[in-house]
């Protein structure tokens, strides 16, 4: 594989499956996915929505919910542990301390009937030893850490009191209150204006970099990649089909979705829509993940496809130094799309 | 059930038979509970016309004379002075001159005197200035010409012929003395009588308590400090409260035969009787109008019943078959067996009733292929619209097809009253066992009660005639013939007469249960408990 | 908010004045009323009797002056007087409100303390034996009929203790006092607890599907805390509304069980007074039970609004 | 980790179960309790239906000589005091029972749906009045509605419907007109007003086929608690008069006098009743999951 585990290294990530069993099939929702990241690294996770970043994300937090999904396969390693082996009350000390998320929907994910500090309170005793008035304090803190004016006021407001903008604010000065060691935004600018987008995502790098806090970003923009991210994995269909470094991706992608996703990508990053944008220069639609077809997922969307392309899954191949693909053509492609 | 009855007869013999086999003397003291089956409409007996209002204040008044109190069927020879310490008939028959009782205070301290008597008895004619809401019994002192007084202890009944039932009628629980000096109104809320128990509270839907009068003119009565009644429309809570133990006595008359064997299964100390209570269940039929305009159909009306079978599903058996008057052993005015076998439709072969019955359907131009649609009008509560449906069922095989149309209570009588029914359920009660009373209020024509508007002017003369007769024996003769007519001329066809059970626990003691009326045994003066 | 306060009770005010012309005409349009009720022992219906009482009551009057009156005294405090115990309505009411008061708080204290426990644990066990015992119990409890469940009390009592709790306005014990109120509230609380748990459940699915309870267990709460600290405090929005709701459905299940266990309550006087066709106790029970109701839903909004920060603060 | 038998999770998730047989068989595992609510109401309607057939007695026929017989060979659930064959009156309750039910339902429903399409969807002055007109029937309880009107009206079987149903339209009227106002603004209703559709037609052609899901919810949970209101009224002396055969009038008459002596007249109608509310209660509920997938467990 491409990197050696390092003692840098915050999250390993090997082999994750997950699966979801519905009434119409079961759902290979993460099919052998690996990454890694380092402490301070950025890594992008992109795709088109169902390709399963969202589910990464949640099977690395084991918040997959059970029943329907469930994590069968595979080993998430969190600063040398193997968090699929702990048990309920273990994991939930992991949880909100050395890893956070921000979700996408800072209108739904805060609770609605407590106040701001609570909620940023809560995860502090939860995790350390503290008075409920040095976590106030430090609520308190984290807000103006996060840029919010008139923290102390704010601290009192409810949810429904602040902007978007604001709330995503909030969130984020909760997940970054313990100093994780990993950060997991899934989406995190989404559902806000373009004006905020930009800020918000200044602010989690600008936090990341300080705190020294490994982020794993969920996008489907790319646009956010670049600005962001130091290596980028690219999800279709569940399966990982490309890995790079930022640079080596923009300018030499080797997975012809890859390719499509770049060649849609406007010119102003705008996605201001909650859903992901539709990609105009790939055809068709992301395959029902019940009813795969026997080869390459993403096959029946390609121009390029050739026999073998649908007869055989093209296994993930280093197709340049650090450069990771999944295409049998991989190699044919070359420079910019 | 049997032995409950065999009982009851036994009892009737001995008369007070109970009074010896649990000799001892009276204990005072102590609240006689009782429930009460549901919430009186007012507290004055001369504005009701119900048991409901009677059982629970006829304690507070007094009579000017009274049927014996533990002697369970009333008749002439049973009545005691009350406030009249003597009566006297005047050789014509057409006076009745009443000795009052002194020193007779009424509850609120004011004496009583003749002019009571006389306001009473007025306003019951409608003679006076003041008026009674309602005054259902202004009938039975038609013959009444005038009441008079002499002094402050006598009053006098001047009459327009000769009535010898005036003084049984005197005597019923419904003609209680009422004062001069308060208002009909106040009777309502706040009855004042000079009985052994004052009026404390009349709460509505609640309950009525009464307290002992200290002050009663029989020394040394009551014997109980009080009676409360507690109102339980509900007959199941009702009966589960008597047999938990937290009444002493059911509502008199109130328990039914199926109930009384639930009582008897619960609480089998409990002293239980069942007796008549002389309400008739009939058939009031509307013959100004087709179909039974026909005397063909009336009468094969009368012949389709099987009396035998409404009292074996309703009473299990304990129920009485007769005329118009309530047949013995409880009632007085009967007729014989024989003779009432010979009229239609009581004879015992019912399948020979029946086949005589379809032969005047036929006549009458209906068959088992053009069968007669009617309606059964009653009121919605079981003890009409039970016989109603027997009675649907029963005329089934005279090819009837008959359909039960119940009728809201509050619509009842004026349905009846503008005729706009053919054939309809009713119940008849008699305060007293006495042909005056069943036979003006039922049958003369223009009489308030009489549903069904028969008008038979031969019928009319006889009962004048029996109502004077002062020779019992006489009287009897005449009173059955004109019931045997009545019921031959399908008048209104008597079905069954109730009986109905009243328990209480094994040491209530003094309570006497009326076999010929259930309106008079409820002064409870004597009542005493043994606890 | 103030607009809103004064706006919703001017709703209320329509609201009653319509009931008030419904219930009023709804008795009048009828066949048959108190007077025939009263002559109905006797027998027959005397008709110039009749026309006196029906003057005496005035109810010779044209409707709409009836009307006016009756409104006209209403304004006053004066309610009437009952036909049947001519005393002033008001006076017949008034004492037998606490009864019924104190029996509805009973049996909404004890469904709101056995449904909404209950109701959390099904959703939270969503799915579990528990659940399903729990789903079971609660809908046969809503299929009994409330007076057979009241009389198999009853008779269960009886046959078990030999004695049973009925009516005392001056109980001697604690006990008896204690029998007679909670009883009775326990077999009507026993439906509307099963209302309240299904309601409790349901809501607290929806909630426990939301994102902030995703959320919370992202930060590392336990069960428990998602479920009561977050979950709950939430998911007792509805059920605040559904228990406003269940006033109205109290009073219903009150109706019974008053003539059940005989409590000389307010929702049994008014089975008695349609019964006597009492006119002005019908009318003003009506009145009143819809007052309940109406100021019960408006109560619970003010609460949703007191608990709920959202409707607090927004405009 | 433990190991996860696929094949069983699916089945338990319901897959290989998207059409015909296995489908329902796997709905019916789903919902198990709705099944077995979907199969009791089913056994009575059958039995309302087939009365004619199934009962062995005429049900209103007195029989002095056969009456309280205990149940047996010939009168599985025994006579009443009448005489009358309890099965054979069961068998005619269930129609009574959802003449009660399916009649009040459907009459208040139709009402309501009336009056929650039209305030809905006209709004200004009218769906002021149509509001005030339900705030006026929510704001009596079920039952005290219902007891005046069957006090007023008097007793027959078109009245108690009649006076079961009118306190139904509220409930059914708010949500269909939260539903219509909803639907008016999504862009199909807007298609249609576009192409002229006149409004009649979009109401009942558009708005009212996209609001019959809540209704059949509401309308389900509805039929259970009209068959208890009957009861209740029964108990009160103002239910479903002589002769129908009511199950609340048998259950409530024979409550007090046969407790004991003549249980069978007791547990009968009393199974019957509960019975027959408890399946509409569990199709109702199962229904509800189906139908209304934001209320999905």
């Amino acid at each position: 594989m491409m990197e050696a585990k390092t003692e840098d290294t915050v999250l390993d990530v090997r082999n994750l499956q997950t699966v979801f069993f519905t009434n119409s099939g079961l759902f290979r929702a993460v099919d052998d996915v690996s990454f890694s990241v380092r402490r301070g690294e950025t890594l992008a996770i992109v795709g088109e929505s169902g390709c399963g970043k969202s589910v990464t994300a949640l099977s690395v937090m084991r918040l997959v919910p059970d029943p329907p999904g469930r994590v069968v396969g595979g080993s998430v390693t969190l600063e040398g542990t193997d968090l699929l082996s702990l048990d309920e009350a273990e994991m939930r000390d992991i949880r909100g301390n050395r890893i956070s998320m921000i979700f996408q929907e800072p209108m739904t994910s805060l609770n609605p009937v407590m106040r701001i500090g609570d909620q940023i309170t809560e995860v502090l005793r939860l995790h350390q030893e503290m008075t409920a008035k040095e976590a106030w304090a430090k609520a308190v803190e984290m807000l103006r850490l996060v840029r919010i004016p008139e923290p102390q006021r704010r601290a009192h407001e409810y949810p429904h009191q602040l902007s978007g903008g604001m709330r995503q604010r909030a969130m984020i000065a909760m997940a970054l209150a313990c100093r994780p060691a990993l950060l997991i935004a899934d989406e995190p600018t989404t559902a806000l204006d373009v004006t905020i987008q930009a800020q918000i995502l200044a602010l989690i790098v600008d936090l990341q970099k300080t705190l020294g806090t490994g982020l794993i970003l969920i996008t489907h923009d790319l646009g956010v990649v670049a600005q962001t991210a130091q290596r980028v994995i690219v999800m279709y269909a569940g399966k990982k089909v490309e890995e790079a470094t930022v640079e080596d991706l923009f300018a030499n992608p080797k997975h012809p979705y890859t390719r499509g996703l770049m060649a849609s990508m406007p010119a102003v990053i705008s996605f201001g829509a909650k859903t992901d944008a539709r990609l105009n220069e790939i055809p068709g639609m992301v395959p029902s993940l019940t009813n795969l077809p026997p080869g390459c997922a993403f096959a029946p969307r390609c121009r390029l496809a050739i026999d073998r392309c649908r007869a055989e899954y093209p296994p993930l191949q280093e197709v340049d130094a650090h450069h990771l693909a999944a295409c049998w053509r991989a190699t044919e492609l070359q420079g910019a799309p | 059930m049997r032995s409950v009855h065999a009982l009851a007869a036994a009892a009737l013999l001995l008369l007070p038979a109970y009074d010896l086999a649990s000799a001892g003397e009276p204990k005072q003291g102590g609240i006689l509970r009782v429930y009460h089956r549901d919430s009186p409409g007012s507290a004055s007996i001369h504005e009701g016309a119900t048991y409901s209002i009677n059982i629970p204040f006829m304690p507070v008044f007094n009579n000017l004379v009274i049927f014996d109190q533990h002697i369970a069927q009333n008749s002439q020879d049973t009545i005691r002075p009350e406030l009249a310490e003597s009566w006297a008939w005047s050789s014509d028959n057409k006076k009745l001159t009443f000795k009052l009782r002194q020193g007779v205070k009424w509850h609120d301290g004011k004496p009583f005197t003749s002019a009571d008597v006389k306001c009473t008895f007025d306003m019951l004619m409608g003679k006076s200035q003041q008026k009674f809401r309602q005054n259902p019994r202004k009938s039975w002192y038609d013959q009444v010409s005038d009441v008079t007084v002499n002094g402050d202890y006598e009053a006098s009944f001047e009459l327009k012929r000769p009535q010898p039932a005036l003084i049984s009628l005197l005597a019923s629980g419904y003609t209680p003395v009422y004062p001069c000096h308060v208002s009909p109104a106040e009777m309502r809320t706040k009855p004042i009588g000079t009985g052994p128990f004052k009026f404390v509270e009349f709460k509505a839907n609640e309950s009525i308590k009464l307290t002992k009068n200290p002050d009663y003119f029989k020394k040394g009565l009551p014997h109980l400090d009080g009676i409360e009644f507690t109102i339980i429309p509900n007959r199941s809570t009702a009966i589960l409260g008597f047999v938990s133990g937290k009444f002493d006595m059911t509502f008199p008359t109130e328990v039914s035969i199926p109930l009384l064997k639930e009582v008897k299964s619960q609480a089998p100390n409990a002293v239980c009787v069942v007796e008549p209570i002389n309400v008739s269940t009939n058939i009031i039929v509307n013959s100004s109008s087709p179909p039974f305009d026909n005397i063909d159909i009336r009468r094969a009306l009368a012949l389709a019943l099987d009396r035998k079978a409404f009292v074996q599903i309703l009473f299990e058996g304990q129920a009485d078959i007769g005329g118009t008057m309530l047949p013995a052993p409880g009632g007085l005015w009967a007729m014989p067996k024989e003779m009432l076998e010979s009229i239609p439709g009581y004879g015992p072969d019912i399948n020979a009733n029946r086949e005589e019955a379809r032969k005047l359907m036929q006549k009458a131009g209906y068959g088992p292929d053009k069968r007669l649609a009617v309606k059964v009008s009653t009121r919605n509560i079981p003890v009409y619209r039970d016989p109603a449906v027997i009675l649907i069922d029963q005329i089934k095989s005279i090819y009837i097809d008959a359909e039960l149309d119940v009728v809201d209570t509050a619509q009842w009588f004026p349905k009846v009253a503008r005729k706009d029914y053919t054939l309809g359920l009713n119940l008849t009660g008699n305060a007293v066992d006495d042909p005056d009373q069943s036979f003006y209020e039922n049958y003369s024509c223009g009489s308030e009660r009489n549903y069904t508007n028969y008008c038979n002017k031969e019928i009319e003369k006889l009962f004048d005639q029996q109502s004077a007769e002062t020779d019992v024996a006489k009287r009897k003769k005449l009173v059955w013939e004109i019931d045997k007519k009545l019921q031959e001329d399908v008048a209104r066809p008597i079905i069954f007469h109730a009986r109905q059970g009243s328990c209480w626990q094994p040491y209530v003691k003094g309570i006497t249960i009326m076999v010929n009326s259930s309106y008079n045994g409820y002064r409870y003066e004597d009542v005493w408990m043994d606890k | 908010m103030f607009a809103y306060i004064v706006r919703r009770l001017a709703l209320m005010l329509v609201t009653l004045f319509g009931i008030s012309v419904i219930i009023f005409v709804l008795l009048r349009v009828v066949p048959g009323n108190i007077v025939d009720i009263l002559f109905d022992a006797a027998g027959f219906v005397d008709p110039t009797d009749k026309a006196n009482l029906e003057k005496e009551l005035g109810l010779n009057l044209p409707i709409y002056q009836q009307y006016l009156n009756w409104i006209g005294g209403l304004l006053h405090g004066d309610l009437g007087y009952s036909y049947v115990s001519e005393k002033p309505a008001l006076q017949e009411i008034l004492p037998r409100i606490p009864i019924t008061a104190r029996l509805a708080a009973l049996a909404l204290l004890f469904s709101a303390s056995i449904g909404i426990p209950l109701g959390v644990l099904s959703a939270v066990h969503q799915g579990s034996r528990l659940d399903y015992t729990l789903r079971v119990v609660s809908l046969s409890g809503l299929s009994l009929p409330s007076f057979w469940l009241g009389l198999l009390i009853l008779m269960a009592s009886v046959s078990m203790f030999g004695s049973m709790p009925i009516y005392n306005p001056n109980p001697k014990t604690w006990t008896e006092a204690f029998a007679i109120y909670a009883v009775p509230a326990m077999a009507v609380g026993f439906r509307s607890a099963a209302l309240t748990m299904r309601i409790t459940r349901s809501s607290m699915l929806e909630i426990l599907r939301q994102d902030y309870i995703r959320t919370a267990r992202a930060k590392g709460a336990s069960e428990a805390s998602v479920n009561y600290r977050h979950a709950l405090k939430n998911a007792i929005l509805p059920v605040i509304t559904v228990i406003g709701i269940e006033a109205a459905f109290l009073i219903g299940g009150l109706i019974v069980t008053e003539t059940v266990f005989n409590i000389p309550g307010v929702a049994r006087f008014l089975v008695e007074a349609l019964r006597w066709r009492d006119y002005p106790i019908v009318q003003n029970l009506v009145m009143l039970i819809a007052v309940v109701v109406v100021v019960a839903n408006f109560t619970v909004d003010m609460l949703y609004a007191a608990i709920d920060p959202r409707i607090r603060y927004g405009d | 980790m433990t190991t996860i038998n696929f094949d069983s999770e699916l089945r338990r998730a319901g897959a290989h179960s998207t059409r015909g047989w296995r489908r329902l068989t796997f709905l019916a595992q789903r919902y198990l309790l709705g099944t077995v609510g979907l199969v009791i109401m089913v056994l009575f309607v059958w039995m309302a239906i087939s009365a004619d057939l199934i009962a062995r007695y005429d049900p209103l026929s007195v029989d002095s000589a056969q009456r309280l017989a205990a149940p047996s060979a010939a009168h599985w659930m025994g006579t009443d005091s009448f005489g009358r064959d309890v099965w054979s009156r069961i068998v005619h309750g269930a129609r009574i029972s959802l003449a009660v039910g399916i009649g009040a339902t459907a009459l208040g429903s139709t009402l309501g749906v009336i009056v929650g399409l039209v305030s809905g969807y006209l709004s200004g002055w009218v769906d002021l009045l149509f509001q005030r007109i339900t705030d006026i029937l929510q704001a009596l309880p079920l039952l005290v509605l219902a007891l005046v009107m069957t006090a007023a009206l008097g007793p027959s079987l078109p009245n108690v419907i009649i006076a079961i149903a009118i306190p139904l339209i509220p409930t059914v009227a708010r949500v269909i007109r939260a539903n219509t106002l909803a639907l008016r603004e999504l862009p199909f209703v807007e298609a249609a007003k576009s192409i002229g559709m006149s409004e009649t037609r979009i109401a009942l052609r558009h708005v009212l086929p996209n609001t019959l899901a809540p209704l059949i919810v509401l309308a389900t949970a509805q039929l259970g608690s009209t068959i208890l209101t009957e009861a209740s009224l029964s108990f009160l002396g103002l239910g479903i008069p002589e002769p129908y055969p009511s199950w609340g009038r048998m259950l409530s008459e024979s409550a007090a006098e046969y407790v004991r002596t003549a249980p069978w007249l007791v547990i009968f109608p009393g199974v019957a009743i509960s019975l027959a509310v408890f399946g509409t209660n569990l199709f109702g509920d199962a229904l509800r999951d189906i139908l209304d997938p934001r209320q999905r467990g």
